[in-house]
């Protein structure tokens, strides 16, 4: 079980490595889709097998999927990709890297200086009807809440992905050709 | 329960002003006259019916209804002498301001009237409640509706005048607001009643540093306001780019609420602290006298000149109230009537003279005696006033303040006695410029006409009366000021720093003016 | 028979009022009636109470009309006081100021602003009335400010020009200045008696202070600032001549007879304070004697005829000064009175030629008028007589003698004052005779236009027996001894106390000033009548004329003060126009903007931006958590 | 069953955060960004599931699927956006929609 952790650690880093330096999105999202189900399989060797299967159905399927159909709704073409390798240039990757290397070393710092205690129980199987008695027990709030966030999802969706024509809001649409000086004071 | 009508009928007068505007465009001219009549009239009777000489206390009417009491804010209003006579100055110029934007104000008629009648009531509620808490709050009404007049209907810098007076008073005003709660907490630390109550606080024993602090909050409200000289620049800008009616209320009456505080808040809530400031702030009145007056002489923009010369009379306000006794505080109360009088006079006559030439710049006008005699002689009244001329109620007002200050600063006294003859040199200059020389305008200046001379008649009468008897008001104003004064007359005469560099005017016998002043209040002859 | 009291000053507001509100609805001829007839009433008035007031004798009149105001103790009210002094004043002003009105309808008559005039005029005359009619300073403040208004008003009358109205300023400013000491004086004065009415001063003054107090002394000078300014002496006499741009009868009311002896009935009014300060009277008379000499001087250079006259006011006002100064009340008094008559008459004649000459002022283009305008010729013939001090036979002779021998006579005489008075004198008749040479014998250089009618003559020829015979009220000791005057006013003004022994030289001095007189006149015949090449050569020398530039000038007291005083204030003002003081709130409010300036920039509103910002904060917070 | 230690699996999801916030920060495309967004997201979510496991309690898958919900609401809504920007901005280039400039 460890062995398989590892296995499916490695490559959930490997292929996420390789969906951020795809420049072709269709690459990307299939290394992220092999991202999804590594960790799917991390899931199950952390005795979560319900939430593998939800990983798998929701990310590796709907949202990747959703995806994909946007970008082919944008239809992109061969030049969308020479545009992201101009953009993707080497030296944009020194600073965030090196941010984001600080931040790991402080997590990973934070993480051996905490004080793990021992559980007995650490690593057992958790099933989907203990989760689920939790979910429509204490958490039931929760899930209303999260099913008004779906909702608002939806709607929001529909409001925005509607194609009309040109509308820019009002505050945007009388865009000064130079900007004011403030005249207060 | 009058006094709360005042109020009510003033705000509800804005609001169906402002409703009405939808349904016709001379409607809420008529509305806020109206309102404004009303309450004028509601005042003139209380005025009339309390002959005040005769009553003990100070305190004539009473109101008192509890508002939030978890924290102890009431809605407390009360009228003495002072306040009877401020709102009498209050609603006399706010018809005036209905009626001189009768013509000038075109755009947004209703919006304009709700704001003016809002002014008012702001300013009646500052000048009747006795919850600090509650004068806060009236203290900000009036301040808001004040930047849209000036914001709204302004000249062509309005929004920078504006700003800068929000800025201004707004910042004062908050530091009064921590004064205040700062009162509030120790008042109710020491008594345990935590309480807004004016009454209440007067009997709070303070620390002396404690004191000072809060001191230097109410006085930055009120000194902003007056405004004392380091503290005066808004006033400019404010004056000139307001219009007609905005600038009359804000010299006429904004000023005075600064002034107002001064007397009733600062002066009885922290008498050893004040006593300390007091050649400092008197200091500060000669300079800003001095200071004001210089300016007002160079300056081109007919509203900007009288602007800085409200800088300069209200130099004598503070002088007056520092010096801590009755003929100086009588001689502060007639400057806060005398000079919104005349002050908000020479701003309508500037008022007449923009809707005609359409120009405030005194350079570019000059010989309007010829075709406007009729404006000439009010304008040579008010110029007059201005200079406190005797026989007109300014003179009464600085004499007072000058003999009541001498008795507590002479060398202070001096320098603003000097002040009259600047005021002199800066007045003459209106005249000279505006009515005297030749005509350098191509168009004709129409003389006043009807509403004009409506208007402008009863300042004069007033003026004058106030010149030639201004018994009635001084003795509506005494039990007040006697009140406010208590605290100082009790102890001996206030230690006075500056007046130690005098040795050989240092007159012989201050005893001898303790028993003239014990005499007289024994018996006024 | 005090009820009339009132009447006196009320009337001639009452006209103003009515000219100020009706003034240009109704015809000139009913103009006239209100202007004219309401001092006129005036003067009748002043009239019935003086006759009264003679034959009964008693020591004042007090009338109040009502209680001011009144302050913790502070109480003055509008009430009048008529005693010998103020009754001496008030038959002048209301008297000469009659004729003066009844004068001014015919001078004024061509001029579009008449009711203006007569308004300004009455209410000059009210105002006049009010000061020495008032029972307390502070009254007597309000008519000393309301003859400074009303002079300030009738110097700038022909407004167009603006020099005119400069000069209005200038008188305006100058003579508030003096007001400003006086308040001051006020002030101190109320500090100590916890009063401003006159007499209750008066009285508590002389048993509160010795001799040579200190306050008394200050509160004096203060006092004596008030005087200075509104007399025109020294140093604040610069505006009276520029004050002759008003129409000649208001210079003739206004800045001769009346307003500018304000000064003199301040110092005689309050003379109970002067006399307790020795310092304060040793100024009085040496202000008095140096105006005098200074104003002389100045007088005998000017070519307008106003201004030599205006000088001469100065001058004559010196002398009452200096008759004040060393304690000699009445002398001031009576000179006063005088001074009144024949300056009016000068004024009123010199209106006259300048309204024959078609509004020509400069002595050097007249000439040759004796003939032309006799009755004009006469009468200021009497006038300046009455000026140089002719023997005899003139009203001036008999008041400007008695000064001047009081100076030695008088205990707090001194030899210099004398001096000074003596010299005064003699520059006195020159000039007055160089005037008379000047503009009514020699050739004719303007054709005259306007000849005077009875509106004119009569008030002259009223004035002129009043110069000539108004001297024989108070006739000194050896000559005939009539004390009138002094009588008159002795229960108020005391009478100088005398150097024993000396009145055998009196005849002497009279010899001298008769000399003294004669001899100036004589010098204005020969330099300006019988040889005016004398004058070519004096003008001929550099030093001389440099000393005539400098006269004319006035003794540069104008240039003088316009550097001291002037130039800094506007300097200052206009330099400081923008209020240096609100550059402090710009710049705080640009360092505030500066810096929104700088923050704004952060916000790029692209969103990787952003991103790095969270990080970068979350970093932040991390270290800092973990350092703590 | 065999522990899996806890520092192990939250190194893992650290790391994977890691990579996305890399990602959001260097890349311009919209539609990488949201990628990258997803990424963080399901990062958390292992976190969370790490820590579940840990405690043998059913908290952390809990929260994993309340994370679940709002990560797909949120890419609806964001997919809607990107559509409305290429469709005005007629690019996907996350720099060209800097109206906030300040």
């Amino acid at each position: 079980m460890e062995l398989t952790f590892y296995i499916a650690a490695a490559v959930a880093v490997l292929a996420t490595i390789m969906v951020i330096t795809r420049f072709n999105m269709i690459h990307a999202l299939l290394y992220l889709v092999v991202s999804f189900l590594a960790v799917a399989v991390v899931f199950l060797t952390m005795g979560a097998p319900f939430m593998a299967a939800l990983e798998v159905i929701v990310y590796a399927g709907a949202i990747v999927v959703l995806i994909i159909f946007v970008i082919m709704m944008l239809s992109l073409t061969r030049e969308d990709v020479e545009q992201e390798k101009a953009w993707l240039q080497p030296k944009l990757w020194m600073g965030p890297a090196l941010l984001s290397f600080v931040l790991l070393a402080e997590l990973v710092y934070l993480l051996v200086i905490a004080e793990m205690p021992a559980d007995p129980a650490a690593g057992s199987y958790v099933d989907a009807r203990a989760v689920g008695l939790a979910l429509y027990g204490p958490y039931v709030l929760g899930v209303q809440l999260s099913g008004i966030l779906l909702m608002a999802g939806i709607v929001g969706a529909y409001h925005l992905g509607r194609q009309k024509k040109k509308v820019i809001h009002r505050f945007l649409q009388e865009k000064e050709p130079k900007k004011e000086r403030s005249t207060v004071l | 329960m009058i006094l709360v009508w005042l109020i009510v009928i003033l705000m509800a007068g804005g609001v169906l002003a402002w409703i009405s505007g939808k349904i016709n465009r001379a409607l809420p001219r008529w509305i806020a006259l109206g309102s404004v009549l009303a309450v004028f009239g509601m005042t003139l009777y209380l005025w009339l019916s309390n002959p005040i000489p005769v009553l003990d206390s100070a305190w004539l009417i009473q109101f008192n209804q509890p508002w939030i009491p978890q924290w102890g804010i009431d809605f407390r209003l009360a009228l003495d002498g002072l306040s009877l006579l401020m709102l009498l100055l209050t609603f006399f110029l706010g018809l005036l301001s209905v009626l001189i934007s009768w013509r000038e104000i075109q755009t947004k008629v209703a919006f304009f009237h709700f704001n003016l009648l809002w002014v008012l009531a702001g300013i009646t509620g500052v000048f009747l409640t006795m919850d600090l808490f509650l004068f806060y709050f009236f203290w900000e009404v009036m301040l808001i509706p004040m930047y849209f007049l000036i914001g709204i209907w302004g000249h062509e810098n309005r929004r920078y005048a504006a700003f800068k007076f929000f800025l201004f008073t707004q910042a004062s005003g908050l530091l009064m607001l921590l004064a205040i709660l700062g009162l509030y907490f120790i008042h109710g630390r020491q008594t345990g009643l935590y309480t807004f109550s004016y009454f209440e606080l007067l009997n709070t024993t303070l620390a002396p540093e404690a004191a000072r602090l809060l001191m230097f909050g109410f006085l930055a409200a009120f000194l902003v306001k007056l405004p004392v000289v380091p503290f005066h620049s808004w006033l400019p800008d404010a004056h000139s780019q307001a219009p007609t009616a905005g600038s009359v209320i804000l010299a006429g009456l904004l000023l005075k609420t600064g002034a107002y505080g001064l007397l009733r808040f600062v002066l009885p809530l922290f008498p050893t602290a004040t006593v300390e400031f007091a050649p400092w702030a008197m200091l500060l009145g000669v300079i800003g006298i001095i200071y004001g007056a210089i300016l007002a002489f160079s300056q081109t923009d007919l509203k900007r000149l009288v602007a800085y010369t409200s800088v300069s009379h209200m130099g004598f306000v503070i002088l007056g109230v520092f010096s801590f006794n009755e003929w100086a505080l009588q001689g502060v109360v007639m400057q806060m009537i005398t000079h919104g009088l005349s002050t908000g006079a020479l701003f309508i006559i500037a008022g007449f003279l923009y809707e005609r030439l359409h120009t405030r710049d005194i350079q570019k006008m000059g010989g309007f005696w010829t075709t406007a005699p009729k404006m000439g002689v009010i304008a040579l009244v008010f110029v007059m006033a201005s200079l406190s001329l005797p026989g007109l109620g300014n003179f009464i007002a600085e004499f007072l303040t000058l003999v009541g200050s001498w008795q507590a600063n002479n060398w202070l006294t001096v320098f603003a006695t000097i002040g009259l003859v600047m005021a002199t040199i800066y007045s003459l200059r209106i005249m000279q410029k505006i009515f005297f020389e030749a005509n350098r305008m191509e168009q004709a200046l129409p003389d006043l006409n009807a509403r004009e001379m409506l208007i402008a008649i009863p300042m004069v009468a007033m003026i004058l009366w106030l010149g030639l008897y201004p018994q009635p008001f001084l003795d509506t104003a005494r039990p007040s000021i006697q009140e406010q004064l208590q605290a100082y007359t009790a102890s001996p005469p206030p230690p006075v720093a500056m007046s130690q560099l005098t040795p050989q005017v240092q007159l012989t016998d201050t005893i001898r003016l303790n028993q003239i002043l014990k005499a007289s209040r024994h018996d006024p002859d | 028979m005090g009820e009339l009291l009132w009447l006196i000053p009320a009337l001639p507001f009452a006209g103003a009022l009515l000219l100020v509100l009706f003034g240009n609805r109704i015809s000139r001829a009913l103009v006239s009636v209100i202007g004219v007839g309401s001092v006129g009433i005036s003067a009748a008035v002043t009239l019935v109470l003086g006759i009264e007031y003679l034959s009964s004798r008693p020591a004042f009149i007090r009338q109040e009309v009502w209680q001011w105001f009144d302050v913790a103790g502070f109480s003055p009210s509008i009430a009048f006081h008529l005693d010998a002094l103020s009754m001496v004043f008030i038959f002048v002003i209301t008297f000469v100021g009659f004729l003066i009105h009844i004068y001014s309808t015919e001078y004024m008559a061509e001029d579009k602003d008449y009711a203006r005039f007569f308004a300004c005029m009455n209410l000059f005359v009210g105002s006049m009335l009010m000061l020495v009619m008032a029972d307390n300073l502070l009254l007597l403040y309000l008519g000393w400010e309301g003859v400074g208004l009303c002079s300030y008003l009738l110097i700038g009358f022909w407004y167009k020009e603006p020099e005119n109205g400069y000069a209005a300023r200038k008188a305006f400013i100058i003579t508030r200045v003096g007001d400003t000491a006086m308040a001051i004086g006020l002030f101190m004065l109320f500090q100590q008696f916890g009063t401003l009415h006159i007499q209750s001063i008066s009285t508590e003054a002389a048993q509160v202070w010795s001799i040579g107090n200190e306050t008394a002394m200050i509160i004096a000078l203060l006092l004596l600032g008030g005087a200075v300014g509104k007399s025109g002496q020294l140093p604040l006499q610069t505006w009276l001549p520029d004050a002759m741009a008003g129409p000649t009868p208001v210079s003739a009311l206004i800045h001769a007879a009346t307003m500018v002896t304000a000064g003199v009935y301040l110092i005689a009014r309050m003379h109970v304070i002067f006399a307790l300060s020795p310092v304060a009277m040793t100024a009085v008379a040496v202000i008095g004697a140096v105006t005098l000499l200074i104003a002389g001087f100045a007088a005998l250079t000017q070519y307008d005829i106003k201004r030599v006259l205006a000088y001469s006011t100065i001058s004559q006002v010196g002398y009452m000064f200096l008759a004040l100064g060393v304690g000699a009340w009445s002398s001031g008094v009576f000179h006063f009175m005088i001074h009144g008559f024949f300056k009016a008459l000068l004024f009123l004649c010199a209106g006259a030629i300048i309204l024959a000459l078609h509004h020509e002022q400069d002595m050097r283009k007249m000439g040759g008028l004796s003939k032309k305008l006799p009755v004009v010729f006469y009468t200021f013939l009497i006038g300046a007589a009455s000026l140089a001090a002719f023997p005899l036979v003139s009203a001036g002779f008999y008041s400007k003698d008695q000064i001047l021998w009081l100076q030695l006579a008088g205990e707090n005489g001194n030899i210099w004052l004398y001096l000074a008075g003596l010299l005064g004198a003699f520059i006195t008749s020159i000039y007055t005779f160089r005037m008379v040479f000047l503009t009514f014998y020699g050739e004719e250089k303007t054709h005259v236009g306007h000849k005077p009618t009875w509106a004119i003559t009569v008030p002259l020829i009223i004035l002129g027996v009043l110069s000539f015979a108004g001297g024989f009220i108070e006739l000194p000791h050896n000559f005939g001894h009539v004390v009138l005057f002094s009588d008159f006013l002795a229960p108020i003004l005391p009478a100088v106390t005398m150097v024993p022994d000396f009145n055998q030289y009196e005849w002497m001095l009279q010899l001298l000033a008769a000399v003294v007189s004669l001899g100036g006149i004589f010098i204005a015949y020969l330099y300006y009548y019988k040889k005016p090449e004398l004058i070519e050569s004096i003008h001929r020398s550099e030093f001389a004329m440099a000393i005539h530039r400098f006269w004319h000038s006035g003794w540069g007291f104008d240039q003088l003060y316009d550097t001291l005083f002037v130039r800094p204030y506007v300097y200052l003002s206009k330099v400081n126009k923008k209020d240096f003081i609100d550059s402090i709130y710009t710049f705080i409010a640009n360092v505030t903007q500066n810096f929104h300036e700088l923050f704004s920039r952060t916000q790029t509103g692209v969103m990787r931006n952003y991103v790095a910002g969270i990080v970068v904060g979350a970093i932040m917070i991390l270290t800092i958590s973990l350092l703590l | 069953m065999s522990a899996i230690p806890m520092e192990t699996g939250l190194l893992l999801a650290g790391v994977l955060f890691m990579l996305g916030l890399i990602s959001v920060m260097i890349r311009r495309n919209i539609i990488f960004m949201l990628i990258s967004v997803e990424i963080m997201l399901n990062a958390a979510g292992l976190a969370f599931i790490v820590a579940g496991s840990h405690w043998a309690q059913p908290d952390g898958q809990i929260m994993f699927i309340f994370i679940l919900t709002m990560a797909a609401a949120e890419v609806s809504v964001g997919l809607a956006l990107i559509l409305q920007i290429h469709h005005q901005l007629k690019t996907l280039n996350s720099d060209a929609a800097n109206f906030m400039k300040g």
